[in-house]
């Protein structure tokens, strides 16, 4: 499967309140019912070790106790034609999804590498219940 | 991976939170309409309706939607999507494959090269492009990084690389 | 006008409540009110028939039985700038719209040819009552 | 400080209730709580006065009472690849932020001549209490 | 396309929801502020506010945003928003329209080529750039695609073409 991202939930800008919580990379469905689930990952470069990627995916998963599969909710891909010096390529999803208690939500990505992780307001995660 | 506040279902079986106890999964290939009504008891399982799937046994209540193979963009069906698993997409005859990422989740269909006037060392797969020998094949001359055939050649076209390979089989075109 | 997307109502992740119904390509408002109104389109090239595309649109609209002509909610417009080779391009849109009962919700693109329909959570859209 | 953009609060789809109010440039939080913030800009060129940009940004700041200094809540930045003739660059930001009752939310832009304002349905802002 | 569940309103006369009977639509250029309260008797109607407009008759609680011209990107105004019309906007002058798509929904305005050196076969207009003649003008030779006036050669910069150009007519440059 494509890798993880980790999330901060405290610090800065991040909460998570009515016992939605955060635990191993996921949000933790604490209530059964209908989502808005987002997040944006701000992609850069170029980096030193990768060769020039010409294309960067997110994806927004839920894992279930009650299906041994990631279930892919939410698919981002951006082709980049961007040429040889510095790039950014934000990527947005957000949608209403019908959860179970117990569910867990993560976002992977293409390369994590690829991630610009400096800011807090430039990659985020998150949901309520509607 | 259970999740931590449940009670422990004893393996092959899942906790049912609307039903507040454990039930065997459905088998692969259909959903749970009904849970248990108790553990001893069998679930409703209900086969995926046409154009979804589930590849393993489950406690879900809808199954997942195929995908399909984008024919529009040289895409082929190499297999198609059944109750238990998903569409399985390829490239059309003359095409391969290029992946988007090292995962290859997403790849695009490109039009094999053709060759034209040269051996081919590895013919078009669906993994790789065809490898083209690189000098050219008898009769024919180096253009570039093309080879041209002889007969197509005239005198006043004909350079260095050309005579040297057309004239030495003296079957030239007309003048 | 420009052409408008079906979508899936049932199978897979899609499905409909609360009576916000879907019927002839558009999603029914029940009842009056504001909603976030949202839809992500995949478009992807180069496809056979179609020449190179120097832009992509998507635009969600309302049509409703107090004005003979649809009104444009949300637009999303990118020019493309990829070369020869295979192409992808997420376009989102989400917004807060006051909404009659009975108005219809729809999603146009500029090129029908261009939209990714192969994988459900790559080209998505949806509602919610605020 | 970056540009900050001036919004249409009253006419077509613009609109403020729940004492959410809009004034100099700004939205008015009129009660503490989760709100979900979200903003769309479209950028295009070229135009006659700037150099060919290499990237836009979009920024959507809070200032309150409590702290002299704007904090920057969402931000969405894209390098431009297009060449010469004419370029569209939509970016969508939108998240879940705590506010506080008086806070005020902007939307900062890095060049405000590059900012399409001619279509309604093309730049908006918004904010839901949840 | 009248709402499937709505009692049908005769004809000219719209379903009030919040009214729960029909009423007459507001005029082109205005908006409902009220609804008649019965279908007999007629709704408030108010003009549509500046920089807002209604081209047909409605029964809805707000007029349309007029767009604006892109002035900064060398848009200009054909006629201006009024109550019951949007803006409609062209080129400023030396420039023509390039549509982004074949609705030609949004267009930019690119600046008309001079044809330096050549008679002008179709002068740029708001929907195409200008047409120049292949040739070069009189006095003016060929320089790879660009048309140079012979007095601007030198003997050391007059090549073939130049010399066939601008010696015949013996007003070259000086040396």
């Amino acid at each position: 499967h494509l890798p993880i991202l980790q999330w901060e939930d405290k610090r800065g800008l991040a909460f998570t309140k009515n016992n939605l919580s955060y635990s191993s990379n996921a949000l933790v469905i604490p209530v059964s019912g209908d989502y808005y689930v987002y997040a944006q990952v701000t992609f850069r470069g170029p980096i030193e070790s990768s060769t020039r990627p010409n294309s960067v995916t997110e994806i927004i998963t839920k894992v279930t106790d009650s299906y041994p599969e990631p279930t892919q909710l939410l698919t981002g891909t951006k082709t980049l034609s961007e040429n040889g010096n510095g790039w950014f390529q934000p990527i947005y999803l957000g949608a209403v999804v019908s959860l179970e208690v117990g569910d867990k939500l993560m976002v992977n990505v293409s390369d994590i590498k690829l991630v610009d992780y400096t800011k807090e307001h430039k990659t985020f995660f998150g949901a309520f219940l509607l | 991976r259970r999740y931590a506040t449940n009670l422990p279902c004893p393996a092959g079986m899942n906790w049912i939170e609307t039903a507040r106890h454990c039930c065997r999964p459905c088998p692969a290939g259909t959903f749970m309409l009904e849970a248990c009504p108790s553990p001893e008891n069998s679930s409703v399982c209900v086969p995926c309706p046409n154009g979804t799937f589930r590849t393993q046994p489950n406690t879900l209540g809808e199954c997942q939607a195929c995908y399909e193979c984008d024919q529009d963009a040289f895409q082929s069906v190499l297999s198609n999507c059944s109750a238990t698993s998903n569409v399985v997409c390829g490239c059309q005859p003359g095409h391969f494959r290029v992946c988007f990422d090292i995962h290859c989740s997403e790849f695009s269909c490109q039009k094999c090269q053709p060759c034209t006037g040269r051996l081919i060392q590895r013919p078009c797969s669906e993994a790789q492009d065809t490898l083209c020998d690189s000098s050219c094949k008898p009769n024919f001359y180096r253009e570039g990084d093309e080879c041209r055939p002889c007969h197509t050649s005239t005198l006043d076209t004909c350079g260095k690389e050309c005579q040297q390979v057309c004239s030495s089989n003296n079957d030239q075109g007309s003048g």
